[in-house]
């Protein structure tokens, strides 16, 4: 048997140019990964003990902060579980606003998302160019709740403002600018020479893998897997207002981009259909301080995925134990088993492809039979794997 | 053409040499990022940023890691900027006689350029940051790929004017048609050779920030990356002028050095901030594959015609 | 198939290992099963394609006031079809918190196991990888965050927490 | 030569530097268990919109090239020794400008059982920028005000005398 070289890649927790640190290990047998592993912790503040010991709306402050990009999402799947905890039902108007506040979110965290995998790929007029856009939608999101990040437009029962007829044109004319932008990003992303040579054919998942995996959100959706909960499992005013679902077969990093740009595409028209008919009434609804003992599970579809809550309430004020199941995690377990096979050299594209929540490389260690442990940087690893293959 | 010949003394410290080449490399390296952000819609430094930068660097503490070889850690910086300086002696700088010319000094200055980069992988292997090690093999494997192309592409002109002296080109290149024109191959191979040569992007893989946090000069503070960042600017400079002499009908006054130089910088932005970072083993294949063969074939056509 | 039928469907799968059946909500069904019937549950779901696998939830039933019944940690495995939520339930007591890995059927569900694993002390045997996934490598071993009868730290009580680790 | 710093030839030196270091503060960023709402704020005031380039302030990837250590988030226990690690690798003069509240009390998770509380209690912070997170606009006002006690020469005179050694 040859001689069994275990040789771990630690891409350790700090990243120059990115937001999170994590901490990944592939174990490799020559190029080939053999084994991933990933250490997360480095944001990890106990958040759901935290939950423990907090009333119902503290929480809803609390897991608003779980997620700078998606938080609107988190606060609307705990607010949704709550209210069916308590039995009642938000007004239609509020459902209405609390998924256009979803869809500019997820246009947001899109754009966020191609400013920095462009960049990650050493593209940063891309980046630049998208993050200026991005402003227009920011802007859209502070006039709407007066806070570009973190808007926390959710109450336990509904919504805390409305949205006038200025609101109503800004965002129109802003979504035009927006999708002509769009149009040309999505030229871009499909036709650039050097960065199709970074996307294409790279860290492709087949639909089965991505089933048994069970990938969530863009990622899945890239290998064809018709997954999406607002479409499999309508919540809020999504039954109102039908989503059509964006999939593409090839199922590799290309296709992961692609698709995220058309559902930008998706969002837009989204967004105008609810404007035009976001029916009237009030806002909020009464709920009581104490909420009914009983337990419930609430699935919302944030830009990376499918965001699982489960709650449990012992009739207190205090919830009794809140679960949540971000959609990295499941991409990363994923991600991890589809490195596995794949040339380490394509390493940092497929990180970035499933648009993690932390990315982040720096250390590595050699660990070779007889000799001592040297440690090589995540590129020097690149190195490594660019080196071989040229012998090849 | 005015001859305009100094005192030594004055060439190598005030004008073509020292001072004005400092000035010089940093006003370049100004224009440089001022258009790169420019033309990613930002509103890009103000004019005075790199001398800010260059000044704030030398009043920084400057940290010697350990395992280090201490005189080769202090030597290597001031190595890199003095053959960057040396290879300004040779080079038209500013339309003006060089201070020194002989024959062959074409392959001396290219030579004097390649140190630099030595310096820089050197740098790199010597400190034991495996980021900085990551750094310098890069810059030494792109050493070896965009070298060949770009020494063939400027001895394009060379033969045509069979002479290895850079002011004798620059006289034939003031008489004759623009190079640019008669040989066009061998001035893109030079122009994109300069940008592997100055590791702008896409050939940015040897201090790719978001890979391997600042490649060689990761170790590197205060003084040493101060002096560093002073030989790439100078290096800058004297690309620009080799390349805009050769192809672009010589330089005579300071005016035409001037426009012509500028002008390749312009183009030099453009393409630099129209694509994306390639890796090094697409870069060392698009060098060899590309580059290598474009050089010969111009070779041959100028063999042919002459 | 609506969701009623993809009900009918899970609850006859698991039919042969299910203890108890109960509809919490509309779309939801939780099913009771043994500890070491969880891996045969979760085979036949998988083998039937009936949804993926979606989340796995640690809950902690601190023993009761008088003490008399032992505490037990229960798990519950969330399987997602459309809008049906399947949770396949099993508990296990303090005194041997033992469930039997389902990586080799789900490759993917060892980063979930890693976290039940440190948050709560469930021992698995069978899963890939043990090391921590979320907690700090400075943090105290037997200290499970998520259980009841840990009440947060000051700095000086981590020592005491240190000292009277399992 | 006696070395005095009041000499006159020392006090324009002395101003050169301090214009130097005012117009070219390089900065690096580290999150230490932030929401990465405060980042991609911090993110932001480099694009075209704020583009903190004009102030000369650049994102450096390597400690050793930076000026400014821009930390966010409460520091969990698991980052906690990172942070300190690459305060003490950047050179003198260092300032430290903590963005979010998170940074600055431990914001919205203050008790949860991993954080160890706010920036200050790890590396000596100059600069507190309030806000969940705080908009670019005040991002950039907290780097500016840096750069004025600088101006003030406050923070550089220190800086200066235990910088300087072998």
């Amino acid at each position: 048997m040859e001689t069994q070289r275990k040789f771990i890649v630690p891409i350790g927790p700090q990243h120059p140019a990115l937001k999170e640190p994590g901490h990944f290990q592939f174990t490799v047998d020559g190029e080939i990964v053999t084994d991933a592993s990933v250490r997360l912790g480095y944001v990890h503040r106990g958040i759901e003990k935290g939950a423990e010991s907090r009333n119902w709306t503290q929480n809803l402050y609390l897991f608003e902060r779980i997620c700078g990009i998606c938080s609107h999402v988190h606060a609307t799947a705990l607010a949704i579980g709550v209210e069916r905890l308590a039995g009642v039902q938000a007004p239609p108007r509020a459902q209405a606003i609390r998924i256009l506040m979803a869809e500019l979110e997820r246009i947001h965290s899109h754009l966020l998302w191609l400013g920095v995998a462009a960049h990650e790929g050493g593209f940063d007029t891309l980046f630049m160019y998208s993050w200026r856009d991005r402003e227009i939608v920011m802007d859209l999101l502070e006039s709407l709740s007066g806070n570009r990040v973190n808007y926390s437009v959710n109450l336990i029962g509904g919504v805390k403002f409305d949205v006038e007829d200025k609101h109503r044109d800004a965002i129109l004319r802003g979504l035009d600018t927006l999708e002509e932008r769009t149009r040309h990003y999505l030229n871009v992303v499909t036709t650039d020479r050097t960065f199709l040579a970074r996307t294409r054919g790279v860290g492709t998942m087949s639909r089965e893998q991505a089933e048994l995996f069970g990938t969530v959100g863009p990622t899945a959706r890239a290998s064809g897997v018709a997954r999406d909960v607002r479409v499999d499992a309508p919540y809020e005013a999504y039954t109102q207002f039908p989503v059509n679902l964006v999939t593409d077969e090839r199922g590799d990093l290309m296709a992961r981009f692609v698709v995220r740009t058309k559902e930008l595409f998706e969002s837009y028209r989204l967004i105008r259909e609810i404007l035009d008919h976001l029916p009237a009434g009030e806002l909020t609804v009464r709920v009581p301080r104490k909420i009914p003992a009983g337990e419930t599970v609430s699935r919302v579809e944030a830009p990376r995925g499918e965001l699982f809550y489960f709650i449990k309430s012992n009739g207190g004020e205090k919830p009794e134990r809140i679960k949540v199941r971000t959609p990295s995690l499941c991409n990363w377990a994923s991600v991890m088993q589809v490195a596995v096979g794949h040339k380490l050299a394509d390493m940092p594209m497929i990180l970035s492809g499933i648009d993690p929540c932390f990315s982040c490389n720096d250390r590595m260690v050699l660990i070779d039979r007889g000799s001592s442990a040297q440690v090589w940087s995540w590129d020097e690893l690149r190195r490594y794997g660019i080196e071989y293959y040229k012998k090849l | 053409m005015n001859n305009l010949t100094v005192h030594p003394l004055i060439a190598l410290l005030l004008f073509p040499g020292g001072l004005f080449l400092l000035g010089g490399g940093l006003f370049y390296e100004w224009i440089d990022r001022k258009l790169v952000a420019r033309f990613q819609n930002r509103l890009g430094p103000r004019w005075f940023q790199p001398l800010a930068d260059l000044v704030k660097l030398l009043a920084k503490e400057e940290i010697t890691p350990q395992g280090v070889n201490r005189a080769l850690f202090f030597m290597l910086p001031v190595i890199a900027l003095a053959s960057a300086l040396t290879s300004a002696l040779y080079v038209p700088i500013a339309g003006f006689v060089s201070a020194n010319s002989f024959r062959g000094d074409l392959i001396v200055t290219l030579y004097l350029l390649s140190v630099l980069t030595l310096c820089l992988g050197l740098a790199g292997a010597n400190t034991m940051n495996r980021f900085a090690l990551i750094g310098a093999t890069r810059t030494l494997t792109q050493l070896f790929s965009y070298e060949a192309p770009f020494l063939l592409a400027l001895l394009g002109p060379a033969i045509v004017t069979k002479s290895w002296q850079i002011m004798t080109i620059n006289y034939y290149a003031q008489q004759h048609l623009w190079m640019a024109i008669t040989q066009p191959i061998g001035f893109v191979v030079a122009l994109v050779g300069l940008m592997g040569k100055l590791e702008l992007p896409p050939f940015d893989a040897p201090e790719a920030e978001t890979e391997i946090v600042a490649g060689a000069m990761t170790e590197y503070s205060g003084r040493g990356l101060a002096l560093f960042h002073l030989g790439k600017n100078v290096e800058l400079l004297i690309g620009l002028t080799m390349v805009a002499a050769f192809y672009l009908g010589g330089l005579a006054n300071p005016l035409e050095f001037l426009a012509k130089t500028l002008g390749l910088l312009v183009l030099l932005t453009v393409l630099q901030s129209l694509f994306a970072r390639l890796r090094i083993d697409q870069t060392v294949g698009l060098w060899w594959r590309a580059g290598a063969l474009l050089a010969l074939l111009q070779l041959v056509v100028v063999f042919l015609l002459r | 198939m609506d969701s009623e039928g993809l009900i009918q469907t899970a609850v006859e799968l698991l039919a042969p290992w299910t203890l108890k059946v109960n509809r919490p909500e509309e779309n939801r069904v939780d099913v009771f099963v043994a500890p070491d019937h969880l891996k045969d549950a979760v085979k036949a779901i998988v083998r039937a394609q009936w949804g993926y696998f979606s989340a796995l939830t640690g809950l902690d039933q601190p023993p009761a006031e008088e003490g008399a019944t032992e505490g037990t940690i229960e798990a519950l495995y969330h399987f997602c079809r459309g809008p049906v939520v399947l949770s396949i339930r099993t508990s296990v007591p303090y005194s041997n918190p033992v469930i039997e890995s389902i990586c080799d059927v789900i490759p993917s569900a060892t980063l979930y196991e890693r976290e039940l694993m440190e948050m709560f002390g469930v021992v698995i045997p069978g899963t890939p990888s043990t090391d921590r996934l979320l907690l700090a490598d400075d943090w105290p071993e037997g200290v499970y965050p998520l259980r009841k009868s840990f009440t947060g730290f000051g700095e000086q009580k981590l020592e005491e927490a240190d000292g009277n680790a399992a | 030569m006696e070395f005095s710093p009041d000499t006159p030839w020392q006090k324009v030196l002395d101003s050169v530097r301090r214009w130097a270091r005012i117009n070219s503060p390089w900065a690096i960023h580290y999150n230490s268990g932030s929401c990465n709402g405060c980042d991609i704020e911090i993110l932001a005031t480099l694009t075209p919109r704020y583009d903190l380039e004009r102030f000369g302030v650049k994102l450096q990837g390597s400690p050793r090239h930076a000026d400014i250590l821009i930390c966010t988030g409460p520091v969990t226990r698991q980052s906690r020794e990172r942070l300190l690690r690459i305060y003490e690798q950047m050179p003198d003069p260092k300032f430290v400008v903590a963005v979010g509240s998170c940074g600055l009390s431990g914001g919205a998770f203050r008790g949860c059982y991993n954080i160890v509380g706010d920036i200050s209690e790890v590396v000596p912070v100059d600069v507190f920028i309030p806000g969940c997170p705080p908009r670019p606009e005040a991002i950039i006002f907290g780097v500016v005000k840096l750069l004025e006690s600088l101006k003030k020469g406050k923070a550089e005179v220190a800086a200066f005398s235990e910088g300087v050694h072998a």
